[in-house]
């Protein structure tokens, strides 16, 4: 409970700084609050549908990074398991690193 | 003590939960679903499941992120610049979800729930450390089968370059109804929204 | 004055430079000795230093770019001569005491009309159409990398962007950050010859590479000591005939040496994501790079 | 009463070390052959952004704008509180602690991705994005660092990770760990070789837009980022609070601003390349080495 | 008296998810759907296990597991969006309908 506790102090004294601070502010003119540009204007709002051009690479990496969930508590047990742990999680790893090599060889991992 | 910050959690979560079907902006919407995680997983920080509360926030941020980024590319609108409602069978849909709700309310306060909570000395993570790493050792090694099968299928899937030849050869935009124009494309020609007259000067 | 205005003038100036024609050699040269902060963005600064000669035509530009630094703001002009560090410094300490500053010069006009209009006030309609709180919405188009059609982004960058040759007007498309399609509206200005001296240009790259402490270095005279800047840039980036690639110039550049054309520079940027064609513009000499815009503007 | 007290530590630390931080940045151009400036230029600097006015920019997220640096400045806070200033005394004691500091890491990535999002201008979109596609995967390394970490200590708590560094500290028989870590580290505090969030050639990216006492918060949960990084390496790598004669907490402070220092330094000297080339490097080169790393501190550790 | 509070709000959560994921017509809000529906899942398992299966480990291998599958149908989820998007553009499932033609 103290953990919850402490997150939401630091949390809420983060947030009223941040709202005192936004309180000063200057009345913004049309062309002043045009995104900078260097002098050039958009065509259109930035918020777009953004061709994120890694998507390939983050679907991979939301299905390797499950195995963090198995390998902190086996980080815990490591010790007291000896081989057995090594060996299990060894294995795991193994399998997980077929698919990220697979992805390298389909140039997943640059801008596509 | 306990029980007041579990019932702020569990609304909390609920709120949250619901906002991410009435606010316009996508990104709102996919952070909002992650502080319905987030207090999720602060509920199982209090209910003595350190480890699974703390990975529930970890994992979630991650996903979320990535699912903020999937909203934008494919939404039309994402930002939700212009207010809107996309759904369909919005009456069946609530009386689904309240049914469910009540449902599921109901079997809980009807069943006489047993009481045994996790023993306060037990260290719960190196539990879960020798339970994958001795009787579920087939479920966590599947597990990694499973994972591996979703990676490379993302992959096969979401790439362009394929066995076959480029994924996107012959393709065109439906419309927003059948036949029509292909939706959220610069439409050609006269007729249109004439978005290049509409520059301000400058260029 | 209050304490904290007494703190803050202290402070080195920020200002963002806006180099004009025959300017860029001694803005560069300023910046890498003075006490000052060489703002990235004119939201960071509070003076706007006009050096050079604007042509009519970028008029308006330039009055946005100095709109678009908050109030209280100060313009001022230099044309070369000593004693700028002082007149900067002394326009920061009047801010920071209180002064009110110019005006804005744009009138405070919506790029298009929008308040009121619309289905909920917001300028737009439906889901996509109007133009909500003024402006219309990104639409999807062909894509020059991955075939995954979504949306474009027109916009012209310059001619006072920081990481473009002073002068440089682009009519840039973006999906997502690479340039699926880019005009040359308005050629860099011209420079004087010492603006191709190697050190400013090999500092200008040190900067994009985010360097900038080792670039005022190169530019004082110095060497630069920085790791891995040459290995950095991709090889085969904005690649010339016989001028070899943004690498193989930024070594020659190092080394002392100029290169020569660069015809051609802006028919490789498509397809390049952001900061490589930054780089690759970055990478041809100010005079090089302005013959080459000028054949294709 | 303990807590009230290593409250008001934390806060102080955080404080102190984000001054220091924004000081060392500016003695590091010594190392590259610039000039340095005195103590007082973080302050003077903190103050010339203060008085700025906030400027709003077209048809904002405001309320993401506006608090975008808190939650970064807040993640910085609750990353600080699981280190322990002394042997066994955590503001957060949990038996989970680097899991509660990779959770920090990970919100990073979103309370920099809202920042770049939330102007609705095209510089800071894309900073943010690069950031996401950057910051993600250096996730990797950073869990299996600290893994790697958890294997001698048996436990996944920082008090137990300072506890088994009692005989020898793990940079000696885990030494691939401090490079990596410090590769993580320059990642959430967007530096140098890994600022792809706010760099120059997007024009200080996602704060391209920021004015006044929100860039001003901005660049100060950067640095308070810096110094909970940094206190976090120290427990990992340094031992900590362990060390003769002097109190823990000192021993703690004088090894944070080690790394703060170390971090300053490769942030100011090292070439940053493309994103796209960041991103194999991360998943060809990192990546495998940090295999290497947790098969090598398992091995030792055994 | 806990545990009731928490499967109620785990029967909320589902709910809720379940309204999402029959009413949107984009895939990815459906998606979204599902995820909550999952975290209300995920949420009641925590609660049972903790407060009235003694802690037994299977519990929170099953948190694990569910944790999983969510990862897995994110990831063929957006998969067959990209999919789909790039044979036809279509991000709404009622769109889907001219695939057939």
């Amino acid at each position: 409970m103290a953990t919850l506790l402490v997150i939401a102090f630091w949390t809420a004294a983060s947030v009223a700084l941040a709202l005192a601070l936004s309180r000063l502010q200057n009345r913004t003119s049309a062309p002043q609050a045009a995104p900078f540009l260097g002098g050039g204007t958009p065509d259109t709002h930035a918020w777009q549908r953004y061709h994120f051009r890694a998507y390939t690479m983050t679907l991979l990496f939301i299905a390797f990074e499950m195995e963090m969930m198995f390998m902190y508590p086996w980080a815990v047990v490591f010790v007291s398991e000896g081989l057995k742990a090594m060996a299990e999680m060894g294995m795991f790893l193994t399998i997980l690193a077929v698919g990220i090599l697979y992805g390298w060889r389909e140039g997943v991992f640059r801008w596509e | 003590m306990i029980d007041a910050l579990v019932i702020l959690l569990v609304l909390f979560a609920a709120w949250t939960g619901w906002r991410v079907f009435r606010v316009d902006s996508m990104i709102r919407a996919t952070f909002s679903l992650m502080l319905s995680f987030i207090s999720v997983g602060a509920i199982g920080v209090l209910l003595s499941a350190p480890y699974i509360g703390v990975a529930t926030v970890f994992m979630m941020a991650v996903e979320m992120m990535v699912m903020g980024i999937f909203m934008v590319m494919f939404m039309m609108n994402p930002a939700g610049l212009n207010p809107m409602m996309m759904v369909h069978q919005h009456k069946l849909s609530i009386v689904a979800g309240v049914l469910a709700a009540l449902g599921l309310g109901a079997a809980v306060l009807t069943t006489t729930l047993p009481t045994d909570p996790v023993p306060g000395e037990t260290d719960v993570v190196s539990d879960l450390g020798h339970e994958l790493l001795g009787p579920s050792m087939l479920i966590f090694e599947t597990a990694g089968v499973t994972l591996l099968a979703t990676m490379i299928g993302a992959v096969v899937l979401s790439s362009r370059r394929g066995r076959y030849g480029q994924a996107d050869e012959g393709s065109r935009p439906p419309g927003l109804d059948p036949g029509g124009p292909p939706a959220g494309r610069q439409p050609e020609g006269e007729g249109g929204h004439h978005h290049h007259h509409h520059h301000h000067g400058g260029h | 004055m209050s304490w904290l205005a007494r703190l803050a003038a202290g402070a080195p100036a920020p200002v963002y430079p806006v180099i004009g024609e025959g300017a860029q050699p001694r803005v560069e040269r300023l910046f890498a000795s003075a006490a000052l902060e060489r703002a990235q963005s004119p939201r960071a600064a509070a003076l706007l230093l006009v050096s050079g000669n604007i042509p009519e035509a970028h008029r308006e530009a330039l009055d946005r770019v100095h709109d678009q630094v908050p109030r209280p703001r100060l313009g001022l002009h230099w044309e070369g001569d000593d004693g700028i560090e002082e007149r900067l410094l002394d326009a920061w300490r009047t801010l920071c005491a209180g002064a009110t500053g110019d005006a804005d010069r744009l009138p405070d006009e919506p790029p298009n009309p929008w308040e009121g209009e619309g289905d909920f006030g917001q300028g737009g309609e439906g889901m996509m159409g109007g133009v909500p709180y003024g402006r219309p919405m990104a639409m999807t188009g062909e894509d020059v990398r991955d075939g995954l059609e979504l949306d474009r982004y027109t916009a012209r960058v310059g001619p006072f962007a920081p990481m473009l040759p002073p002068g440089l007007v682009l009519e840039v498309t973006l999906q997502g950050d690479v340039i699926v399609a880019c005009d040359v509206l308005s050629p860099p200005y011209p420079q004087p010859e010492d603006a191709d001296d190697p050190a400013l240009c090999a500092a200008r790259m040190l900067r994009l590479l985010g360097l900038p402490g080792p670039a005022d270095r190169l530019i004082r005279g110095g060497a630069a000591h920085a790791i891995g800047a040459r290995r950095a840039i991709p090889r085969g980036l904005g690649r010339l005939e016989n001028a070899g690639d943004a690498r193989m110039r930024f070594a020659d550049a190092l080394r002392g040496r100029n290169g020569g054309a660069a015809d051609g520079i802006f028919d490789t940027l498509i397809g390049l994501e952001w900061s490589e064609a930054a780089l690759a513009l970055a990478s041809v000499t100010p005079s090089a790079l302005r013959q080459a815009a000028l054949e294709v503007a | 009463m303990t807590t009230a007290l290593l409250v008001l530590t934390l806060a102080s630390t955080l404080a102190v070390g984000a001054w220091l931080g924004a000081w060392f940045d500016r003695l590091a151009p010594l190392l590259y052959g610039g000039r340095a400036a005195g103590p007082l230029a973080p302050l003077r600097a903190g103050a010339a952004a203060l008085l700025r006015p906030r400027i709003e920019t077209e048809a904002p997220d405001r309320m993401n704008a506006r608090l975008a640096p808190g939650w970064y400045l807040a993640l910085a806070a609750a990353g600080l509180s699981v280190v322990p200033f002394a042997p066994g005394a955590a503001l957060i004691e949990t038996p989970v602690g680097i899991v509660v500091w990779g959770s920090c890491e990970a919100l990073t990535i979103v309370a920099v991705f809202l920042h770049g999002w939330s102007p609705n201008a095209p510089f800071p979109l894309i900073g943010a994005y690069r950031y996401a596609a950057i910051g993600l995967p250096v996730m990797l390394p950073s869990m299996f660092v600290l893994i790697a970490a958890a294997l001698p200590a048996e436990s996944l708590s920082f008090t137990a990770i300072v506890e088994s560094q009692r005989e020898v500290w793990n940079i000696v028989r885990q030494p691939l760990g401090l490079p990596l870590f410090l590769i993580v580290g320059l990642t959430l505090t967007l530096r140098g070789p890994m600022d792809f969030a706010d760099a120059a050639d997007i024009a200080g990216g996602t704060s391209a837009e920021d004015s006044g006492p929100g860039r001003a918060l901005w660049q100060g949960a950067r640095l308070a980022m810096l110094v909970s990084f940094s206190a976090v390496a120290a427990t990992t790598f340094l031992g900590g609070p362990l060390g003769p004669a002097l109190p823990g907490p000192v021993w703690l402070w004088i090894k944070t601003a080690a790394i703060m220092a170390l971090t300053v330094a490769v942030g100011h000297g090292v070439a940053r390349t493309t994103p796209s080339r960041m991103l194999t490097i991360l998943w060809v080169v990192l990546l495998p080495l940090s295999f290497v790393h947790l098969l090598v501190s398992g091995v030792l550790a055994l | 008296m806990t545990l009731t509070i928490v499967l109620l709000g785990a029967a909320a959560l589902i709910g809720i998810g379940l309204y999402g994921a029959l009413s949107q017509q984009s895939f990815v809000m459906l998606m979204m759907g599902l995820e909550l529906m999952l975290n209300g899942a995920l949420l009641a398992i925590i609660g049972l296990w903790s407060l009235a299966l003694g802690g037994m480990p299977e519990g929170q291998l099953l948190a694990i597991i569910v944790m999983a599958v969510m990862a897995v149908e994110m990831s063929i989820g957006f998969a067959l969006i990209v999919a789909v998007y790039r044979k036809r553009q279509a991000d709404m499932t009622e769109a889907l309908g001219t695939l057939k033609g």
